[in-house]
């Protein structure tokens, strides 16, 4: 049983190779980002349920922290992937077709008729 | 291990001296104090290792009859805590102040300020 | 047995690490980079609880929660600072 | 009072998962710090009013998990071989799709889902269309976008958030 | 010249630093002090696992004392010599994704908190990291809802009972126990449970607290000489 | 005890990397997020040297709040930071 769960872990560490792997080969942002949530994201799960699976006296923390990185980390890219697009990074030149910047501009003018000044401008303090 | 980490710490501590006086910009100036400041810190728990022995905190791995002969030491460790939370608060008083300098003079050169200098 | 795979493990992590590296050297952008940065940070996660059962010290697994969360709020100041909303 | 029972739950779950005991002397202190935290973030914290709590919500939670399960493996094999094959096959685009779910919860729960399953990520949330970066694009008008990303989803979510 | 003038200081530093590297030799066995403090009967008078924790805490417990200081003086500078001005700022605004996850992680990344400084005489951890990680809930909330309103009153209120209470305890020890900062004021407790080592895990709550409030009180000043840019 | 000196020397290079890089990159935002990442991997090391609460504290106060200071203050400063760092290139 014991040896299950050190080849879970290791399983999960094959994944995490896996994903710095494609961070180098992938040619553009949102791609990287692709490769770089799902397979660490996957990784570090194996690993800890690897862990977990070998001390299961230790389980307590194990599933907290599991819990945590699958709430956190696809929250984070996707403020990347967002703040990515907002400040026009380019594609690569083999994407087929981009329906955001199509609809961007007529939701902004839709956003700001339904909401008003508020939801643009923000009163800080 | 306790030679590998001494011998980083002093390389890393070099580095931020070197970066404390070559750089020209005040931010980087910023971040070589912090950069020493962590090398610093690897030095000093480097010097307080012991080998072979554990983290000074008892539970049921570490009998507390025979701690003396488990634990490394724990007053430098204690030292660094302290120095960590004061190193914080020496970078926010360092930013606040480039903050004030750069609405003074519209830029971050060290090369600009010379009011002192005669 | 156990211990030899785990050690194996470990390697295999820190290697996916100095692989990161070369990302954070040469990535076109900064958001290349921050994304290297994220990956690192949550390969030491793993690392960590490895070395923490390694090492049979149930209480270095705190440490791995506050690293976790920490980075997360590192990632998300950079991105709203590249994205001029900070 | 709803939603300030349930953070309490939720509250204590955390702490009896940190302290990894269920003795009354590390009850109680949590209960009396959880009781301050959740009077402190309760106007804050209003998602998880819309949850559903009967049996039937409680089962499709488990398949909802079970099958997010397997589309997390499956992605990851299919990353995997996309990254290792030399040729790196990849045709990338932005698509967009429409969800008809109401819950915040539920659709922060489907955008984390779409970010962890094969080829998609979540890009941009504006009222009910997702925008989603996709490695492989099969389909990009709206209709068919939704039934191959969105739908396995959503409906596990309909049932748990309504 | 200039480089080669600054590479000599260096170099001369490096020499200074240098027999510290030469005569380590690795330690084999503790050193005097620290053996003193894990001995079992010294370690049962003040009942605290994490040694550490004992020393930051009532042995070296005035140093603690001058740090939270200097920490309560940084943030009163900064707080004195930033000038606050209200502009209107255009701020893209927040997605949807990212407000929900924080209104579900910040309650439990204050329950994380409270658990590492409630718990800094068992496991690592202790009043300053469980104030930083409560100032990461403040700063996740000013990140994910920048218009409400922040609260800097109460923030200092409890910075000042916090201090006032930890500086009391420390007076009560010395009045009834055997010194300043003295832990033996409440019962000490079975070795090892939450509610062990005397006056420690209170000490270090509202240390905690401090830190935090502290530590929310500096972002908030940064966050509010944000202009647009 | 060998793979603990094996990750050490590891760890001591990358540390050495994210150093470097802190000091000599171009952009200021890229020199910051190394500076946080080298203390990020100093409370590793520390771990390695049995001092789990000199880890945390690293980890939470010296690396994690301190970038996020240094980026509020970068955000407030930014409108000449490309002009500057265009001067100081040549």
């Amino acid at each position: 049983m014991e040896l299950f769960g050190a080849i879970i872990t290791l399983l999960g560490a094959i994944f995490l190779l896996i994903a710095s792997i494609g961070l180098v080969r992938m040619p553009d942002v949102y791609n990287r980002l692709q490769v770089g949530t799902k397979a660490t994201t996957l990784g570090t799960i194996l690993s800890l349920i690897g862990l977990a699976i070998v001390i299961p006296g230790w389980s307590g923390k194990l599933i907290l922290l599991i819990i945590f990185v699958m709430m956190t980390n696809p929250v984070s890219s996707h403020v990347l992937a967002r703040a990515a697009y907002y400040i026009k990074l380019p594609y690569t030149s083999r994407t087929v077709v981009d329906k955001l910047k199509v609809s961007d501009k007529v939701l902004n003018v839709e956003m700001e008729k339904r909401y008003g000044l508020e939801s643009k401008t923000l009163k800080v303090k | 291990m306790e030679y590998v980490a001494l011998t980083v710490g002093f390389i890393v501590i070099m580095a931020g001296l070197w970066a404390i006086m070559t750089r020209k910009n005040i931010i980087r100036i910023i971040i070589g104090f912090s950069i020493f400041d962590t090398g610093l810190h690897i030095v000093m728990v480097a010097l307080a290792y012991v080998k072979g022995r554990t983290a000074p905190i008892l539970d049921n791995t570490v009998a507390l009859d025979d701690a003396v002969n488990l634990i490394v030491d724990p007053v430098p460790q204690a030292l660094v805590l302290t120095a960590i939370v004061i190193g914080l608060g020496v970078t926010a008083l360092m930013l606040i102040f480039a903050m004030k300098l750069h609405r003074e003079k519209k830029t971050l050169d060290i090369r600009s300020f010379k009011d002192l200098k005669w | 047995m156990v211990n030899i795979i785990l050690s194996t493990a470990l390697a295999i992590i820190i290697i996916s690490i100095a692989i990161t590296m070369i990302r954070f050297v040469k990535g076109k952008s900064s958001v290349d980079r921050v994304i290297a940065f994220d990956i690192m940070t949550i390969a030491s996660i793993a690392m960590i609880a490895i070395l923490a059962q390694l090492l049979g010290r149930i209480i270095y697994l705190d440490i791995a929660l506050v690293y976790g969360l920490l980075s997360f709020l590192a990632v998300i100041i950079i991105a709203k600072y590249l994205e001029k909303s900070l | 009072m709803k939603n300030f029972s349930i953070t309490f739950i939720v509250l204590m779950v955390v702490w009896i998962l940190l302290n990894n005991s269920f003795r009354l002397e590390i009850l109680i202190p949590g209960a009396i710090v959880a009781f301050v935290i959740s009077l402190f973030a309760c106007r804050l914290c209003n998602v998880f009013v819309d949850m559903k709590l009967t049996p039937k919500a409680f089962a499709y939670t488990f398949i909802f998990l079970g099958v997010f399960f397997i589309d997390l493996i499956k992605s990851n094999l299919d990353v995997a071989r996309r990254v290792l094959t030399p040729s790196l096959p990849i045709n990338p685009g932005i698509v967009e799709v429409k969800t008809t779910l109401k819950s915040k919860f539920a659709r922060m729960l489907l955008a984390n889902a779409i970010t962890l399953t094969p080829g998609t990520l979540t890009v941009e949330v504006k009222d009910e269309s997702f925008f989603i970066h996709c490695i492989d694009v099969q389909d990009d008008d709206i209709e068919g976008a939704s039934k191959d990303i969105v739908k396995k989803f959503e409906k596990y979510l309909e049932v748990i958030y309504g | 010249m200039k480089n080669i003038f600054i590479i000599i200081i260096i170099a001369a530093f490096g020499v200074m630093l240098y027999p510290l590297f030469e005569d380590f030799s690795g330690n084999d066995e503790l050193s005097e002090l620290a053996s003193f403090y894990a001995q079992k009967e010294n370690v049962e008078k003040v009942n605290s696992a994490n040694l550490v924790t004992a020393v930051v805490v009532t042995y070296r417990g005035l140093d603690t004392l001058g740090e939270v200081t200097i920490l309560f003086l940084a943030a009163a500078i900064i707080a004195f010599s930033l000038r606050k001005h209200s502009v209107e700022r255009d701020l893209r605004r927040n997605s949807e994704i990212f407000k929900t996850a924080s209104k579900v992680l910040i309650p439990i990344i204050m329950m994380v908190g409270v658990y590492i400084f409630m718990n800094g005489h068992l496991s690592p951890g202790g009043g300053f990291q469980g104030g930083a990680v409560l100032a990461s809930a403040v700063i996740l909330m000013l990140l994910a809802f920048p218009n409400i309103p922040f609260n800097s009153k109460l923030f200092a209120y409890t910075e000042s009972i916090s201090g006032l209470v930890f500086v009391g305890l420390a007076a009560i020890g010395a009045l009834i126990g055997s010194g300043y900062l003295d832990n033996a004021i409440l019962p000490l407790g079975t070795f090892g449970e939450l509610l062990s080592a005397g006056a420690i895990p209170v000490i270090y709550s509202f240390v905690g607290l401090k830190v935090g409030a502290e530590l929310s009180n500096i972002l908030n000043e940064f966050q509010s000489v944000q202009s647009d840019n | 005890m060998s793979y603990l000196l094996i990750i050490s020397i590891l760890l001591g290079i990358i540390m050495l990397a994210m150093a470097g890089i802190a000091i000599y990159h171009k952009s200021q935002v890229v020199a910051i997020i190394a500076a946080g990442a080298l203390g990020l991997f100093a409370s590793v090391m520390y771990l390695l040297l049995s001092a789990p609460d000199v880890a945390m504290t690293e980890a939470a106060i010296g690396s994690g709040l301190s970038t996020i200071i240094f980026f509020y203050v970068l955000n407030r400063i930014r409108t000449t930071d490309e002009k500057e760092e265009q001067q100081l290139k040549k």
